[in-house]
């Protein structure tokens, strides 16, 4: 009684705006066929750079204007978002899986293991995680695919350090020994006693992480070792508009915009995710990427 | 009195590695946590086991649980060395030897039904089918005081009290014959403890456990052990039937901890004996009695011999080269 | 300055938690004094408000969500409540002190002992340098802290529990509090430990005639150290007395129940008294008695309206519909 | 205290060790560099001939062997662009990197801990929120939209700051606010959190009991707990402004060591790309060990143990 009233009582401070944008994202990213107003790659050269509709010279045909190859802004941020979503969805998915497991075994284990898979995440931590991810694309060629393994295989230990921390925190309660106690198996006790509680804080900062991902990929596309035109991507669309930034600012601007809201929609629900499910866990693990 | 030996701890050492000295020695710097305790649990009986914060007790009984390897010694389960079970064996002393701790908010798992927890062990060990065992649940909710509904609820749900019946009710689920009970009512209120005390006697009536009853608190465990060990660093000092050392304790250890304890009556003047100074650094030991630093009795020879435990008058051993030079 | 002077009276104190789940009456109207080296027991299980009410009376209740809601903390005629934060400095270290319950957690573990003794110095007397330092010296000394030339410079990881607390005990006569709390002093501590600060304590009483408000759930402290002991329970006093009355004569089933659950050395029963019942759940209490669910002599009435305060004897006050009976 | 920095400086190895490795495998991985050295109509003969003046017919682990070897006698292989030692060409253009980071690296500290600390003694305050909702924003903004909108006002619309390369204070401060913005966030939230933990702890409130004015209990007591958790969060981020200033350099035309990365990448200048990972690297690990050191002033703990 008593806590399910606790539990209503943070539902009700969720933050209403980030649970909107998120959501607002998933659709668009799902039904970008149907919702843009036009074809992300089709070129209307006539209709080149056209500014945005609040500005003269601009049309309501093209709300967020084009650019310099005539493209409709608004429809490749629509379709752009798409990208975002799948990268940020199944890097995640990745590096969480890889990372909790180490964090269980590093932490559960301890000794020699752990000191190993430490100095793996030392070594992760030292090396400037973007040129390493640039090198790797660059070996690899930049496609969909290997840039959402990059992402995943570089972003690991986040996650395996938060649920090492965790586990080392959980190992210590007494169910841990009475379970051994009643004879369960190592893998009974990591999988029924220890990794459900690793569990919210693995949520929480897969959520973080999403937003962190998106800013990654459209790092990755804006030094032009991301997803290869013409596919529409946010990081791209801000390389390309760079170049007009003098005379048609709207290029770079509203894919960075689109970014920017997502991520602030991830970090805000991020953030109401952790105090609801996490409380321990504080603003520790944003900084580490 | 004694009856049928169910389990034999003997010379049991237990030392803890604290890290290597240097990068480069070898040599490891050893806490000596347990250093040759030797006593003998009886069937239906409580072995109380007391002693203050670090002197052991507690390690004692995890090594019995074999959550430790040990250093030196043996522990002998009806007849067998523990250590050497393997397979089948190590189950069925799994099965037979059960814990209750003193954490009841860390002793059970926030995000695992009451049900299911106490299910547990008798799933692990295949006891059972599906149906049965919810049934047993059910029963041994009704055994420890609680109702069969509780089963479907989460430990948020449970006062510290409750939660150390639900424990209790794991720890019978398997039918076992030894059950550790370290510190069981150390962190419960004054009016829970009677409770929990009081169900932990009928139970081990009922089933005929053998308790090994792990606690600081000399006025429970005189209350509920049949024999007491009193460890001061790492050893047993003295040892005795609880009567026994209860109305003539011999160790000056023993005598100061009974002094200490405060009587809750103010009209029972006490002179406590008050000891100097903390319990010493296990480390700095390497000759000499281990209590002699804060003994009122200490002469030069206990700064150079190490007394043995030693039995003065028949069942009571004492440790202390004093009183076995009075007897 | 008479020996019976009340140096502190607190009247109707009421301090409630607003958290959001509901309102927490942590202390719900306590009314007590204290007089001039008096050694005042306030005992009760977790959550009983014990604690609680040490903090209202330091002006020391965790914020935001804690607050005094209502009643008077009268400090030589000083009402503590009215008090700012600021104003509340010059009470604190000077006129009260509080040991608290975790020797533990209550030293700061980056600065030394020293450091932090003399911060409770300085506080009194403006020294410096080295007549700083012979006077935190002196202070161990007083403490029976031994080679504590060195200890000074010592950092609180290095010190044991005991001497951690007695570390505590040196900053409280740094101070030279007229009222000294200490939350649970040894209840952290080893049982001869416990006995070296209690007799420690004693001493600082004797020594200072520090008024000396105990607060515990252990009745056999209690019962060692205190003049004059209050009972709570969920938030309210439910008896005091003195502590003879109190173990001997008390009418109250909770102190009743609370005196005879303790095992007793050396009188060997089969079982223990109880009481029965789980503690309260204080964000759920009904108008009338919280002990009402677990009390064997409760009536209709008990879970409708509380009990009035009654004197039952010469100082001895309750607050239980049926204590004649009892 | 030695123990525990021999520890740490062996650990510390170790991971260079390791960043070796990583960075040869990833040398490895991308391919024969024979393919981009030797013009495409190169005949199977030359190219052996040149795989065997360049090693790469031995065993992988001697390859890797005589690649440390070099490395420790400072050859990191020549530039195939400048065809000069990559080495020289990495450290021409360190100093510039460093001067962008140490700029952000104080700017973000001076900003954040003072917010940091204010929100944390007056939780839910106007204070508070103000400051938390930048902070929240500052880790929503991803750099080089940062970077560009910066230009965009300040050096394109209001015409105030140059917007390229290197040279004097105004060169300095966009590229800085840029790389700085997302620290700045990140340290003040997490100097809040800390804060707000020590500040609920035992001994501060044994400090309020000793009667001490609040700034002292704040800045002396409370600081210098908190500042434990706040420095290791810092010395992280540097990890992540090395990263960061690969983008802004990118961005503002900053001649720095980022700069001459992605360019390297995109040359397949891999001397030069193994080069810069390894000297970022390594400071990196320098700079946590010295924060390290940093420690065991700031918490006696460690000393003794």
């Amino acid at each position: 009684m008593a806590k399910s009233s606790k539990l209503w009582a943070q539902i009700k401070q969720a933050p209403v705006g980030g649970l909107t944008i998120l959501f607002l994202f998933i659709v668009v990213a799902l039904f970008a066929k149907f919702i843009a107003p036009h074809s992300p790659i089709d070129q209307d050269i006539t209709h080149a750079l056209s500014p945005p509709f609040f500005l003269e010279g601009g049309t309501w045909n093209y709300l967020l204007g084009t650019d310099e190859l005539g493209r409709d802004i608004l429809s490749r941020i629509i379709f752009g978002a798409r990208i975002s979503l799948v990268v940020g969805f199944i890097a995640v998915a990745i590096s969480g899986s890889i990372g909790v497991w180490f964090g269980l075994i590093s932490g559960y284990f301890g000794g020699k293991v752990d000191s190993v898979i430490m100095r793996l995440v030392d070594i992760q931590l030292s090396m400037p995680y973007i040129l390493i991810a640039l090198a790797l694309i660059g070996a690899l060629g930049p496609s969909l695919r290997n840039i959402i393994i990059v992402i995943g295989i570089t972003s690991w230990v986040t996650y395996a350090r938060v649920a090492r921390g965790d586990v080392l925190g959980i190992k210590e309660n007494e169910f841990v020994d009475l379970a051994k106690i009643a004879g369960c198996s190592t893998y009974r006790i990591l999988v029924r006693h220890i990794f459900p509680g690793v569990v919210n804080s693995q949520i929480v900062l897969g959520t973080l992480m999403f937003g962190r991902v998106i800013i990654f990929e459209a790092a990755l596309s804006f030094l032009g070792l991301g997803v290869q035109p013409p596919t529409p991507s946010w990081g791209t669309m801000l390389a390309d508009g760079r170049q007009y930034l003098t005379y048609a600012w709207w290029l770079a601007t509203f894919p960075g915009f689109a970014i920017m809201l997502v991520v602030l929609g991830t970090n805000l629900v991020g953030d109401w995710l952790r105090d609801m499910l996490d409380p321990k866990q504080r603003a520790a693990v944003r900084g580490k990427r | 009195m004694k009856g049928e030996s169910i389990l034999k701890v003997n010379n049991l050492k237990k030392y803890f590695s604290m890290g290597k000295e240097g990068i480069f020695s070898g040599k490891a710097r050893m806490v000596k946590a347990v250093d040759g305790v030797d006593f003998s649990l009886y069937k239906g009986q409580t072995f109380g086991l007391v002693g203050e914060s670090g002197c052991g007790k507690s390690t004692t009984g995890r090594c019995i649980l074999k959550l430790y390897g040990i250093t030196n010694g043996e522990i002998l389960f009806q007849g067998k060395n523990i250590h050497s079970f393997e397979g089948k064996e190590r189950m069925q002393y799994r099965r037979e030897v059960q814990a209750v701790f003193q954490d009841p908010y860390g002793s059970l798992n926030p995000r695992m039904r009451i049900g299911e927890f106490i299910e547990e062990p008798m799933l692990v060990h295949g006891t059972f089918n599906s149906r049965d065992r919810k049934k047993r649940v059910a029963k041994l909710l009704g055994v420890v005081g609680l109702s069969s509904d509780h089963a479907s609820r989460y430990p948020h749900e449970f006062s510290g009290g409750q939660r150390q019946r639900i424990c209790i009710a794991r720890a019978l689920s398997l039918n076992p014959k030894l059950v550790i009970l370290d510190e069981p009512v150390s962190a419960l209120d004054v009016s829970i403890r009677a409770q929990i005390l009081n169900l932990l006697m009928d139970l081990q009536e009922e089933f005929g456990l053998t308790y090994l009853f792990i606690s600081h608190d000399l006025s429970v465990v005189e209350h509920i052990s049949d024999f007491v060990a009193v460890m001061y660093l790492a050893k047993i000092v003295e040892m005795a039937p609880c009567d026994m050392i209860f109305k003539n304790p011999l160790h000056p250890y023993t005598n100061a901890l009974l002094s200490a304890i405060l009587v809750p009556d103010p009209e029972l003047a006490q002179d406590a004996i008050i000891l100097e100074g903390d319990a010493a650094d296990p480390r700095g030991l390497e000759k000499g009695c281990r209590f002699r630093d804060r003994c009122f009795n200490a002469t030069d020879e206990c700064m150079e011999k190490e007394p043995e435990l030693i039995e003065v008058e028949p069942n009571h051993k004492v440790a202390c080269l004093r009183v076995a030079q009075k007897k | 300055m008479s020996a019976n002077e009340k140096i502190l009276e607190v009247r109707n104190l009421k301090t409630y938690f607003f958290t959001n789940v509901g309102v927490v009456k942590a202390v719900d109207g306590g009314t007590f004094h204290l007089k001039k080296g008096q050694a005042l027991g306030i005992v009760g299980e977790s959550g009983s408000g014990k604690s609680v009410t040490s903090l209202s009376i330091l002006r020391l209740v965790p914020k935001p969500a804690g607050r005094i809601v209502e009643g008077e903390i009268l400090y030589r005629g000083e009402d503590l409540v009215k008090k700012s934060q600021k104003e509340m400095r010059e009470y604190r270290g000077n006129r009260l002190f509080m040991i608290s319950q975790d020797p533990m957690t209550s030293l700061n573990p980056v600065f030394t002992i020293g450091n932090q003794i003399g911060e409770a110095i300085r506080k009194r007397q403006k020294l410096n340098g080295n007549d700083l330092k012979e006077k935190i010296i002196e202070m161990l000394k007083l403490v029976h802290i031994r080679a504590s030339e060195t200890r000074v410079h010592a950092y609180p990881h290095q010190f044991s529990g005991g001497m951690k607390q007695r570390a505590m005990i040196s900053m409280a006569l740094a101070c030279q509090p007229e009222i000294l709390i200490a939350d649970e002093p040894t209840t952290a501590l080893d049982v001869t430990i416990q006995a070296q600060i209690l007799k420690l304590m004693m001493e600082v009483r004797e020594q200072y005639q520090t008024s000396i408000i105990l607060i515990t759930h252990d009745l056999g402290v209690i019962a060692r150290f205190c003049d004059y002991v209050l009972v709570m329970y969920a938030g309210k006093i439910v008896e005091r007395a003195d502590v003879k009355t109190l173990f001997k004569g008390n009418r109250h089933p909770y102190t009743r129940g609370l005196i005879n659950s303790l095992p007793h050395l050396g009188k060997k029963q089969r079982r223990l008294e109880t009481i029965k019942g789980q503690p309260p759940d204080l964000l759920n209490l009904t108008g009338g008695c919280p002990f009402e669910p677990r009390c064997d002599y409760s009536v209709e009435r008990c879970s409708v309206e509380y009990p009035p305060v009654e004197s039952a004897g010469k100082g001895h006050l309750l607050s239980c519909w049926r204590w004649r009976e009892i | 205290m030695q123990r525990y920095l021999i520890k740490r400086s062996f650990q510390s190895l170790i991971v260079i060790l390791g960043i070796t490795v990583i960075v040869f495998m990833i040398l490895h991985l991308t391919g024969d560099p024979t393919d981009l050295l030797l013009p495409p109509e190169a005949g199977p003969e030359e190219r052996e001939l040149l795989r065997h003046e360049l090693g790469l017919d031995k065993p992988i682990y001697v390859q890797y062997l005589e690649y440390i070897k070099n490395i420790c006698h400072g050859d990191f292989g020549q530039s195939f662009r400048y065809q000069t030692p990559a080495f020289s060409v990495v450290m021409g253009a360190l100093p510039a990197t460093i001067e962008l980071t140490m700029a952000a690296m104080i700017l973000s500290i001076v900003v954040a801990l003072p917010i940091g600390i204010i929100s944390a003694i007056r939780p839910r305050s106007y204070y508070d929120t103000l400051g938390m909702t930048f902070a929240l924003l500052g880790q929503s903004i991803p750099v080089y939209w940062a970077g560009l909108m910066l230009i965009l006002l300040f050096a394109v619309t209001l015409g105030w700051l140059p917007s390229t390369g290197r040279g004097g204070i105004k060169h300095l401060i966009l590229p800085a606010v840029t790389l700085g913005m997302f620290s700045t966030a990140a340290i003040a939230r997490f100097t809040r959190s800390s804060m707000i933990d020590v500040l609920d702890a035992d001994y501060i409130r044994t400090a309020r009991i000793k009667g001490l004015s609040e700034h002292i209990v704040v800045l002396k007591h409370a600081f210098k707990n908190a500042s434990i958790p706040v420095l290791t969060m810092t010395s992280l981020q540097f990890g992540r402004m090395l990263s960061g200033a690969v983008i802004t350099e990118t961005i503002f035309s900053w001649p720095g060591v980022g700069r001459i990365a992605v360019q390297a990448i995109y040359n397949r200048d891999f001397p030069v790309v193994q080069t810069v990972v390894l000297v970022a690297s390594v400071i990196f690990v320098g700079i946590n060990f010295m924060v390290d050191i940093i420690y065991t002033y700031l918490d006696p703990r460690i000393k003794y143990t």
